[in-house]
């Protein structure tokens, strides 16, 4: 995602507003755009949730299955996060096998669910050793506008928190919802310049230096981070990134319930 | 496309499963421009499928060995994701998929004016939230809604459905059950203003009355949608093309 | 396949011809060019025919082996088609996976054979729910003078009435013939200006706008279609198309015996 | 090559399964000119094994990066049909296949006159029909022929035949039993005008002694084969290249 | 990071299962100019890590779109060979190869001078012959000195190292044990005269403090590690770039 | 590989030098490059080997897992050979799945190394008909200096010798050597010109119109032959590479103990 699709001039506007501590859209530097979701709009996936993050569209499906569990977690279920950018949400998004883009996103929000314990992976075991639930988590971007780390972290964790394990249908005992025991939320912020900003818009993501992505628990403890793009970012600017994921993180979950 | 089944489609009365009659089609829902990015796009829900369609376009061709100097190509990918059905669906392309992108395409070539943009392409995606019998249709029914959207101009609008039989009878629009356990299935898709057939697919089993029977059907279904596709149109523009609508889905 | 490959001069000379209800090799509109057919050439495959229409030559070969059912038919035998576009067959035809074209061909053939209930699939478990006949139907194109779709329809229908079920191979009892009820045979129109022709040789088939391919059973009954190109059909040239794919069907079974 | 067997390959009188004596090579059916459209082909039997080949060009290269501005470049695929070996054969390429077709290639650039044609690539497409040991031989034999066909200029033709070792005999032209159960094969292609070597593989277990009669035996056989290729070719040309042949398979 | 075990991994002297103390790096080899072809080329051991990296470049761009008119783009290969790991690795790349070698290459452009080279590439290789928990902070420290080896101009060399926790306790550089039944790991690259973070990857659970000790710690262990990086530049160049070294390895 | 990459003025010094029997790094025609080796350096394979042949370098590592036999050997362990000319090694190599002379490289070893029954694979049956030791072979080149077919021939080899089958860890009795009853030592002529050369190096491996690659046992027979390129060889040529073949044979026999 290279920053030349941003035009110099809109380039230097944002970063002399930012000058002032303002931003192209209204918003203050560690402001998020609105969020607004929709659980259980896909009847035939065991959760799902579509997350808007201002014009940032993502829906995300749950599928459970039953399935062998890996030899070295014998009763445990097994999560596997997929991340699609289809050309619908973007110009610049091409058809064809996940790229490097596509890959980064998946194994991030990835590890926001995973590292987090949300899921109680002991309780999505049949048969110790022989049976467990396979939790597919895909996540469908049909809009591009910026910060799809924050968004698909959003989606899957409110299709995770919508899923029902469908043990009746495989013949497995009764159907129960997905056992949960946090809520993970990323919190992404970029630096352009020298200014960090939260949740960046198109234009930002794509001027900005750096990102980096920090996933917190209710507890407001760190369990996933990624900085990403070719810039630097100093101890300092850490220490205020991890001051606004939590704060941020407790603002999120007050939103999504 | 079994033909075989305990279940009973159509009763005595010669009501179906779902409560329709033989020739009334599932419950329609379209809106028209409902995403930022897409140059145009559309949202449709035929009973329980739910597909979204984006056009790019008309913009630069690649690969640029598909470029044709005469007029614009037209390109689809038909995808289902990955929780749209029962069992998942492993993300990437399959046979079916390419099959029902290619005819989708050249269903969609018949009516844009292509000769208006030598070299470019226009790209259609069809995305798959949630399968039920009939994608295909529902698909092309969205596509084109999308390229209206997205201005390019077009001889008209297409509209398509599919007729079938179950149970020994001719029906409108076959749901999931109809479609797994009856014995034929045609999806169609007409030029509404000359009824000309721009996509048409069967199999199974009809004799010549029933074929007649079930093309007579689905023109007619395909003339009900089209009412839809241009009344979703109208609701578009007449809030002015703003971009406030991808919280209708 | 575009219709640029044609020349302009060719072209003008076919549709002018059409015009007097004429073809450039002599055919009438509705007429097949020659079938020729060898069967059991293949000693290696379970049944095989070669088919020749006019010059245009295909292989289809069958392989049948044990296998798993599908858990939604647990007592059928499973039918797999594939066509293959080599480049042996046309300068145009490309190595590596089947593109489009092909998957279309292959899908079109398999519906002819399949929705016409051809081969009784019952008659082809052998242990129910556990074990029955995977049926491998694999066409290559040799030569292409046009009209894959019902050159590829004859020897995939000739192969499977050629072929033994090898079941003394495998320990499964005795051999016996492919269980086959009817002879489904496909019969494709072309559309050439307002003109529909049977059978399209290659220049006729890179000219014409749409393509219609209608298999029919030996009762006369429609068991599979598919329409091609950009091109329409109106509602009367279904009609006559439907007439033409029921008597032609006649008299290729016939001629295949 | 297992080298072991309960199976006796070859009797107390030198006689093999098959029949044959030790410098018997199987029957052989040769055809020039079998296809419409490639510009040259060819139909090869060499007892069970059945195989075609068709030759394109000289002709623009593709991609172009593989351009040579002095000469042709000459490609092959080797490409066994999905029921040509016992179990079916997944369609697709395989490591075996590439090995053949990169040997394949390199023995045919030798007697091409390549340089006739710069920039241009002369396309070698081999299908085998039916396999049953020797089919790199069959379907080299079949190029040369289909490469003459087509009006390629060559320094010679290029007959391909094995020898090996079963049952600790040396022996012409394995069959499959041979191969399967014997103790080596050494395919070989030879410039039947010079004695050149330009293609020679071998697997198994050999003295020298042995492996020196095997070479021995198998140019004898390619000699023997040489004699038959030119004989189809003389063939297809008697009859004035009319293309009614296809028949003839 | 599964957090649960049997195993104490931290006893209650405070030392580690390697005989380490909690700020203790694991032992550190560092060769540069191990390989004759790369432009340059360093090997590292960290423990029992076994890593290789080259560097070609700058040189031509290919594929040509991804050329950038303004510098030179970074693109780097990290890949872990089939025996490298306790089961057989498939050769091929996979999605964490592919994460790993996108933020590999992100941090190393970071200290490259790549205005001085509009159009190029410069093309990183690393080779994981045998893994150890922490390959990925292995070979950007590699790379780092590949790429001083090679010439490329830079603002400063790349240190990377790990802090993480287990058994509760923050340690530096976590060996296998450790990474599988600990509750954090934190890969860190600085630009060491600067302090900048150019890599930071985190999963697990850790409070603020823990996390905060943890980076102290990384920043601390990549000093260390950057005295041994020159150190090995140094001993490269004395020996006047001979290219006698690959028997060091 | 083609010749284009030597200067024509390089080309001609080598072949004029050879005019004489002499070649640009001093070895006479028969002479193979020093050899070097390192046996057991990664730790995590089953077996591995390091070896130089001049300046080429290359590692082969062996892993020894459990699995299922072929039904057709059902008590015989499994082969399987793999090499990777990765872009480390030479400019001139790219990433992405293996071309057409890594598959040739990777079976030419293959070959010699199965051929000679090197590997008594007998000795790798677990339980008859259900289990046996499969033996992955990865070979990866990381500097090219010419001559591949007999350094990573070499390299698999010492790795072998140097293999312990790890039954213990899978509870499959106690560890044991890797079963070798000979090493198979290919030995590789380039034909340049008319003049015959060992172990070419990289430019004379660039000039060389063929190859021919003979792998002998420990008996001097053989074992697995393999001629490469556009060129021919003659009956007498091929005499003289069996002679060499065989000698050289034996003194690498030696030089690796």
């Amino acid at each position: 995602m290279s920053s030349e699709i941003i035009s110099e001039i809109r380039r230097d506007y944002i970063v002399n507003l930012l000058k002032e501590g303002k931003r192209t859209d209204g918003r203050g530097v560690a402001d998020f755009r609105d969020i607004k979701f929709e659980v259980g709009l896909i009847e035939s996936a065991d959760g799902s949730a579509k997350v808007s993050l201002g014009e940032t569209t993502v829906i995300a499906g749950v599928k459970i299955l039953p399935g062998t569990p890996f030899p070295d977690t014998p009763n445990s279920g097994v999560l596997t996060t997929g991340a699609e950018l289809i050309p619908m949400a973007h110009a610049s998004f091409e058809s064809g096998p996940p790229g490097e883009d596509a890959i980064e996103l998946a194994r991030v929000v990835d590890r926001g669910i995973r590292e987090s314990g949300m899921i109680d992976v002991q309780k999505l075991c049949i048969t110790p050793g022989q049976e467990v639930w396979m939790c597919y988590i895909d996540i469908y971007v049909i809009d591009y506008c910026g910060n799809l780390f924050d968004a698909c972290n959003l989606a899957a964790v409110l299709a995770i928190k919508n899923a029902i394990v469908p043990a009746e249908q495989y013949g497995k005992g009764e159907n129960y919802p997905m056992p949960v025991t946090c809520t993970p939320i990323s919190v992404t912020a970029a630096k352009i310049g020298k200014d960090l900003i939260l949740d960046p818009n198109f234009d930002e993501e794509h001027i900005a230096n750096a990102r980096l992505t920090i996933a917190t628990d209710d507890d407001g403890n760190f369990r996933a981070m990624q900085k990403g793009g070719q810039g630097s970012i100093t101890l300092d600017e850490l220490s205020s990134c991890l001051d606004m994921a939590v704060e941020t993180g407790i603002k999120i979950r007050k939103i999504i319930g | 496309m079994s033909g075989h089944s305990d279940i009973v489609l159509v009763d005595e009365k010669g009501i179906r499963i779902d409560g329709r009659t033989a020739e009334e089609h599932r419950a329609v829902k379209i809106e028209a421009g409902v995403l930022k990015n897409a140059d145009g796009s559309a949202y449709v829900e035929i009973g329980k499928n739910k597909v979204l369609a984006a056009v790019y376009g008309p913009r630069e061709c690649h690969p640029r060995h598909l470029q044709n100097p005469t007029k614009a190509i037209v390109q689809c990918k038909y995808n289902m994701e990955a929780y749209s059905v029962g069992d998942r669906k492993r993300p990437g392309t399959d046979r079916r998929s390419i099959e029902i992108s290619k005819i989708t395409a050249e269903a969609l070539e018949n009516v844009i004016l292509t000769g208006l943009y030598p070299r470019a392409s226009i790209d259609v995606y069809i995305e798959i939230l949630q399968a039920n019998a009939g994608t295909r249709c529902a698909g092309l029914t969205a596509a084109s809604v999308a390229l209206a959207d997205a201005g390019i101009p077009m001889r008209d609008i297409i509209p398509a459905m599919a007729a079938g039989k179950a149970d020994g009878h001719v029906l409108l629009d076959l749901n999931k059950e109809e479609d797994n356990y009856g014995q034929a299935d045609v999806p169609l898709a007409i030029v509404p203003s000359t009824e000309e057939i721009v996509l048409l697919q069967m199999d199974g089993n009809m004799t010549r009355e029933e074929f007649d029977h079930a093309i007579e059907m689905a023109v007619g279904g395909c003339k009900e949608l089209y009412a839809l596709q241009k009344d979703a149109l109208q609701r578009r523009y007449t809030v002015d093309g703003e971009e406030d609508d991808s919280d209708e889905q």
